[in-house]
């Protein structure tokens, strides 16, 4: 199986995108880090095997999963069910949603002002947020863009787009490179999404451990820690 | 990704790539005239003796050529605002397209002007023609001829750039096939649907080049 | 008609025209020789202003070259210039050639500058040729074509450098025979040529030139009987061999 | 604020050292092994086969009328497939090399064409091999018309090499994405990115211009 | 040592060379001379396989063309070929263009192909520009170069192609002379050229080619005082009156 193979080659690998805090980023001392990093990190640990991180952009992440040159695919993805088809999810990690936000002094200051006809909303290209912000606006005109949400708050803040819709968690981790109150997120959240990692099907036995992996972290309260560091406070911040 | 190869999801996208085709075809031939504009005002900087049109024309296509495209449109996308433009993301990658391929077109004409042998000049100024009449009689209509094949060169080039496009939110062909990587996980489909019509693209350009060049063939002279 | 008072050039450092001093008359027939280098292509180039000279005068139909005052678009059209490697435009028939100077030069309208095209073309043993392309022509009619194109402004003046020297020998005769037939008809003429044939039929003066001066002067019966210097005795004595 | 992005900027100078390195490399190595190759392929086209010179042909139009991307996916992930594992850098350099081969063996082909048959007639009249032809007598001839765009090649080819990001290469345009994230300043961060790539082309830049003049000034073609 | 039997050549549907019969014993000097495009330029051409036959024998040396027992590239070293346009080439000097083919074909030591090829230079008159690149000589003197080129193979056949015709009056003399030089030697050549001086001079026979045919063959004096053809006297008027 697939766990004798990392056991065999004493590495475990995972693939990441550099998708911006709180979950993969790179340091100011150009170290990979970030929520989900460091729980593939804790992972390698527990198979007591070292780890390799290999940095794809989107385009290359899902290929390298479905091509076998990863192990698994570590990212703050959202295991829809027409990806299901595809890869093998693990049970959810934690739970976040999509949010709306804004230039602290626009005009737009609740979701519903968003709604209004010909709002530019940034959502991030292929982002579950790019889904949920089609059907909550409607009448809107949704811009998508590419290289992670960092892009998007300088869209807003620049202002190419009025509002801009991402997973709550990361809205909050990257706002933090902006002076506070740069910006206003809204309290409501579009939609609960779960977090998922992803492996391949034919390695059943990967994701029979890795679900384990994440039942056991959050029974000795391990993944909350993590959580609580990285994606509920922004305690990272004075670290990284 | 080869032996689950799913042409029934690439049928089920074919209206998303068609509409990314027809997109990405209107936008690159709208740059590709505006790079033709750039092209020609930037070439007749060049081609003049004194240095206050010359310099800055020669700084602009070295500058342009010495970058990459990404660069440029960050420069653009993100720079205009700052200076109080705020332009829509198709205007923008129009414009950005259109300033980029230019300084590749000027560079094209001025070689394409200075390929016609001296000897017709001058049997233009010996004549009395005035500069204008010159290069309006003489020169460009033969120079038309020799810069249409790597005008269209430089056309593929702008139709595969425009895929850059789609980093400002611009829905071109590139993009449809990164919803379909995105939505199903399916790369390689995505990806080999999307070569097949640049693929498709560059044959019909192809094409265009071997006939304009029979066609003005048959018109001019063969030298 | 011309007139070269102390004309001197240089391209950097070479002094490529030396002092010249030549008048030629209206219709007078100038024959230019001398070898390679000397300086014949530059002398005939400064008159109509494909070259600019740095010192002397150049009178030309009465006009001064260099002097503000002279319009040298005007002057130019007043020139034919027939070159040694035709310059034909390769992108327009043989008509077209004849008429765009006409048309756009002397704002002569298309029907009326077609018909003298047409005429010109005649005259050169061209008729059957109007529409066709440069590259569908010999040499010879080539450059034929390009002496009728000259000839459509009307010019009070026609220079010729070296306008058979391109030509297959077979070729030359047709060549000269027009240019012997516009001289016959009264045209000042400064021809750049080695057909010492020509010079003897149709010159009023042949004009020796060597390291850019000119270096005897006459009229061909002197010039090929008896030439006065050690180089134009050399020169002649190679052209003239074979 | 901008003085902060800035000193957040400054801490990232390793990695944007880092990722010129890998520019560079990359480049270097495929541009060496893609001119000669490129080079080959041109001798090949030229040399009057015809299966091969359709064959190379086709693989040209192939490469040059997809766009890159799509090459490295299919180098990297799919050719594993058929049973060729590689790691990213040299999956990187081989579709890099491959890209360069084609643009280059165009220009050479070009350069061949443009030496006058009557130097081909007068090396085959003194009786020298095929080989000997090409090296002795068209080779260092079409080097005057191939010089100039191939290095004008080079530049294009330098600012390609950024899409081998997408299979996990930290290069210069993949550190100014990761740069982004933590200095969210698009405008900053890919202006520093351009002036890195300007660094290395514009020599190049200024390179090709004086081959071209040279060459003008060897033809004797004059300015209008 | 050159023999044409019955050849034909065909390009496209244009019949150049027709029913070409033609035999040239060691020694003996030809001169081909005809009108453009009459067909010369192939006739030579076809000796040292620079264009292929269609039908007819040709046989060089002893072996026959076309034969697959034939090597060309051993053929193409006994006989040497001087181009109209010299095809020297540019980025190799003088003594370089001479020695490259010795080198290379005949695998000569280079220090000794360096030694005979400067005494051929010196022979042809340029002992004093052996390191020139071949744009820094006149066009005679390319095309002395290149005369020396060939003779560096020590050819048992020399062919020119209208050696002259691309010269300024003054330089073709000094390549004549080389010519005839080198057929003072005893050299078998064919020539193509429109120099009737060194016709006279040196050929055993001249050829009048027309539409691709041998009309008129026969010794100088003949040819010259009395031609047999129209065509043939039409053609020495218009190429001798000037
Ligand atoms: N544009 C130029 N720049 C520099 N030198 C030049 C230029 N044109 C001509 N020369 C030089 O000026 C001299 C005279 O040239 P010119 O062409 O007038 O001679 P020519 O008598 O016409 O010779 P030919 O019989 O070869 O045509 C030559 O030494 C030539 O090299
Ligand atoms: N490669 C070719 N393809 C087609 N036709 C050709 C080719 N080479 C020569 N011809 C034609 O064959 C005929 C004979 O050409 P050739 O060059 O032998 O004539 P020539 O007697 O040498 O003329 P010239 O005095 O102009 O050199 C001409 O009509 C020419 O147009
Ligand atoms: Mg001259
Ligand atoms: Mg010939």
């Amino acid at each position: 199986g697939t766990l004798d193979d990392i056991t065999k080659r004493g590495e475990l690998r995972v693939a990441v995108q550099t998708q911006g805090p709180p979950f993969s980023l790179v340091g100011a001392a150009g170290e990979r880090t970030g929520s989900s990093v460091e729980l593939a990190e804790l992972m390698a640990k527990e198979m007591g095997v070292k780890i390799t991180f290999l940095d794809f952009d989107w385009d290359g992440l899902i290929p390298a999963l479905l091509s076998g040159k990863a192990d698994l695919l570590v990212a703050d993805m959202t295991p829809t069910l027409a990806r299901g088809m595809k890869v093998a999810f693990t049970t959810p990690y934690m739970y976040t949603g999509s949010t709306v936000f804004t230039k602290a002094d626009s005009k737009f200051k609740t979701t519903e002002d968003c709604k209004a006809k010909g709002t530019k909303i940034a959502v991030l290209l292929g982002a579950t947020g790019e889904k949920e912000a089609k059907t909550a606006f409607p009448d809107a005109d949704i811009k998508s863009y590419k290289g992670g949400g960092p892009l998007l708050l300088d869209a807003v803040n620049n202002g190419q787009a009025d509002c801009g819709v991402n997973d709550i968690s990361a809205v909050k981790g990257q706002s933090t490179a902006y002076p506070a109150g740069s910006f206003t997120i809204m309290p409501d959240l579009l939609s609960k999404e779960p977090l998922a990692f992803a492996t391949r099907y034919d390695e059943p036995d990967l994701l029979v451990w890795m679900n384990l992996f994440l039942s056991q972290v959050s029974i000795d309260g391990r993944l909350q820690k993590n959580l609580d560091y990285w994606v509920n406070s922004d305690a990272w911040k004075k670290d990284h | 990704m080869l032996e689950n190869f799913s042409f029934r999801t690439i049928v089920e996208y074919l209206p998303l790539f068609g509409q990314g085709l027809i997109t990405t075809v209107w936008l690159s031939a709208l740059s590709f005239v505006g790079a033709l504009a750039v092209g020609i005002v930037l070439s007749a900087m060049h081609l003049q003796r004194g240095w206050l049109f010359r310099v800055p024309a020669k700084a602009y296509i070295d500058a342009v050529r010495a970058t990459p495209l990404l660069a440029q449109l960050y420069f653009l996308y993100f720079g205009l605002p700052r200076l109080g433009f705020i332009l829509p993301e198709l205007v923008v990658g129009i414009l950005a397209l259109s300033l980029n391929s230019g300084a590749y077109v000027a560079e094209i004409i001025r070689a394409g002007i200075l390929s016609i042998p001296r000897g017709h000049a001058e049997a233009g100024v010996a004549s009395g023609m005035t500069y204008v009449q010159r290069m309006r009689l003489v020169i460009l209509p033969q120079a038309f001829k020799v810069t249409i094949p790597p005008l269209l060169g430089q056309a593929i080039v702008l139709v595969k750039d425009s895929a850059l496009l789609s980093l400002i939110s611009v829905a071109e062909l590139t993009r449809a096939g990164q919803l379909l990587a995105s939505d199903r996980f399916m790369p390689a489909e995505g990806f080999i649907t999307i070569a097949a019509f640049y693929l498709m693209l560059y044959y019909c350009l192809k094409g265009l080049a071997a006939l304009s060049g029979r066609w003005l063939g048959l018109a001019g002279a063969r030298t | 008609m011309i007139e070269f008072r102390g004309v001197n050039k240089w391209f950097g450092a070479l002094n490529v025209l030396k002092d010249i001093t030549l008048s030629v008359e209206p219709g007078e027939v100038v024959v230019v020789c001398g070898p390679s280098g000397s300086g014949k292509s530059t002398l005939i180039r400064c008159i109509n202003g494909l070259e600019t000279i740095r010192d002397g005068d150049l009178v030309v139909d009465g006009r001064r070259l260099g002097d503000p005052a002279t319009n040298m678009t005007l002057l130019r059209a007043e020139i034919g210039f027939v070159f040694q490697s035709f310059n034909l435009y390769p992108h327009k028939t043989a008509l077209e050639n004849v008429t765009l100077a006409p048309i756009h030069v002397r704002k002569i309208q298309r029907a009326e500058a077609e018909k003298a095209g047409r005429e010109l073309l005649a005259k050169v043993g061209l008729a059957d040729k109007v529409n066709a392309y440069p590259a569908q022509l010999s040499g010879g009619q080539q450059q034929r074509v390009a002496i009728a194109r000259c000839l459509g402004m009307r010019p009070k003046i026609m220079l010729f450098d070296e306008p058979t020297s391109a030509l297959d020998p077979e070729m030359i005769s047709e060549v000269l025979d027009v240019m012997v037939a516009v001289a016959e008809e009264g045209m000042t003429m400064m021809v750049v040529t080695h057909e010492m044939g020509f010079a003897r039929k149709v010159a009023q003066r042949v004009v020796f030139m060597d390291a850019g001066a000119i270096v005897e002067s006459g009229t061909p019966e002197e010039f090929f009987s008896d030439p006065k210097t050690d180089r134009s005795r050399a020169f002649l004595s190679k052209i003239l061999r074979h | 604020m901008i003085w902060q992005q800035l000193q957040s900027l400054v801490g990232s100078y390793p990695l944007a050292v880092r990722g010129l390195g890998m520019t560079v490399m990359l480049s270097l190595i495929s541009l060496v092994l893609g001119t000669l190759l490129g080079f080959g392929l041109g001798v090949l086209r030229t040399g009057g086969n015809r299966l091969i010179s359709t064959a190379i042909g086709t693989w040209v139009d192939l490469i040059r009328g997809t766009p890159f991307l799509v090459q490295i996916f299919l180098i990297f992930f799919i050719l594993p497939e058929l049973g060729v594992e590689l790691d990213a850098f040299t999956a990187g350099i081989i579709a890099l090399t491959n890209l360069a081969a084609c643009f280059i063996c165009e220009i050479v082909v070009a350069g061949i064409r443009s030496v006058p048959t009557g130097q081909v007639e007068a090396a085959l009249a003194s009786g020298l091999s095929r080989w000997q032809r090409m090296r002795q007598v068209v080779l260092p001839q079409a080097m005057r018309i191939v010089l100039p765009p191939l290095v004008g090649q080079y530049v294009l080819l330098i600012k390609d090499s950024s899409v081998v990001s997408a299979i996990g290469l930290t290069d210069l345009t993949r550190v100014g994405w990761l740069v982004v994230q933590r200095v969210p300043n698009g405008l900053l961060v890919f202006f520093l990115v351009g002036l890195g790539y300007f660094i290395v082309c514009y020599p190049l830049i200024m390179l090709a211009r004086r081959l071209e003049r040279r060459m003008g000034a060897a033809h004797g073609e004059v300015q209008l």
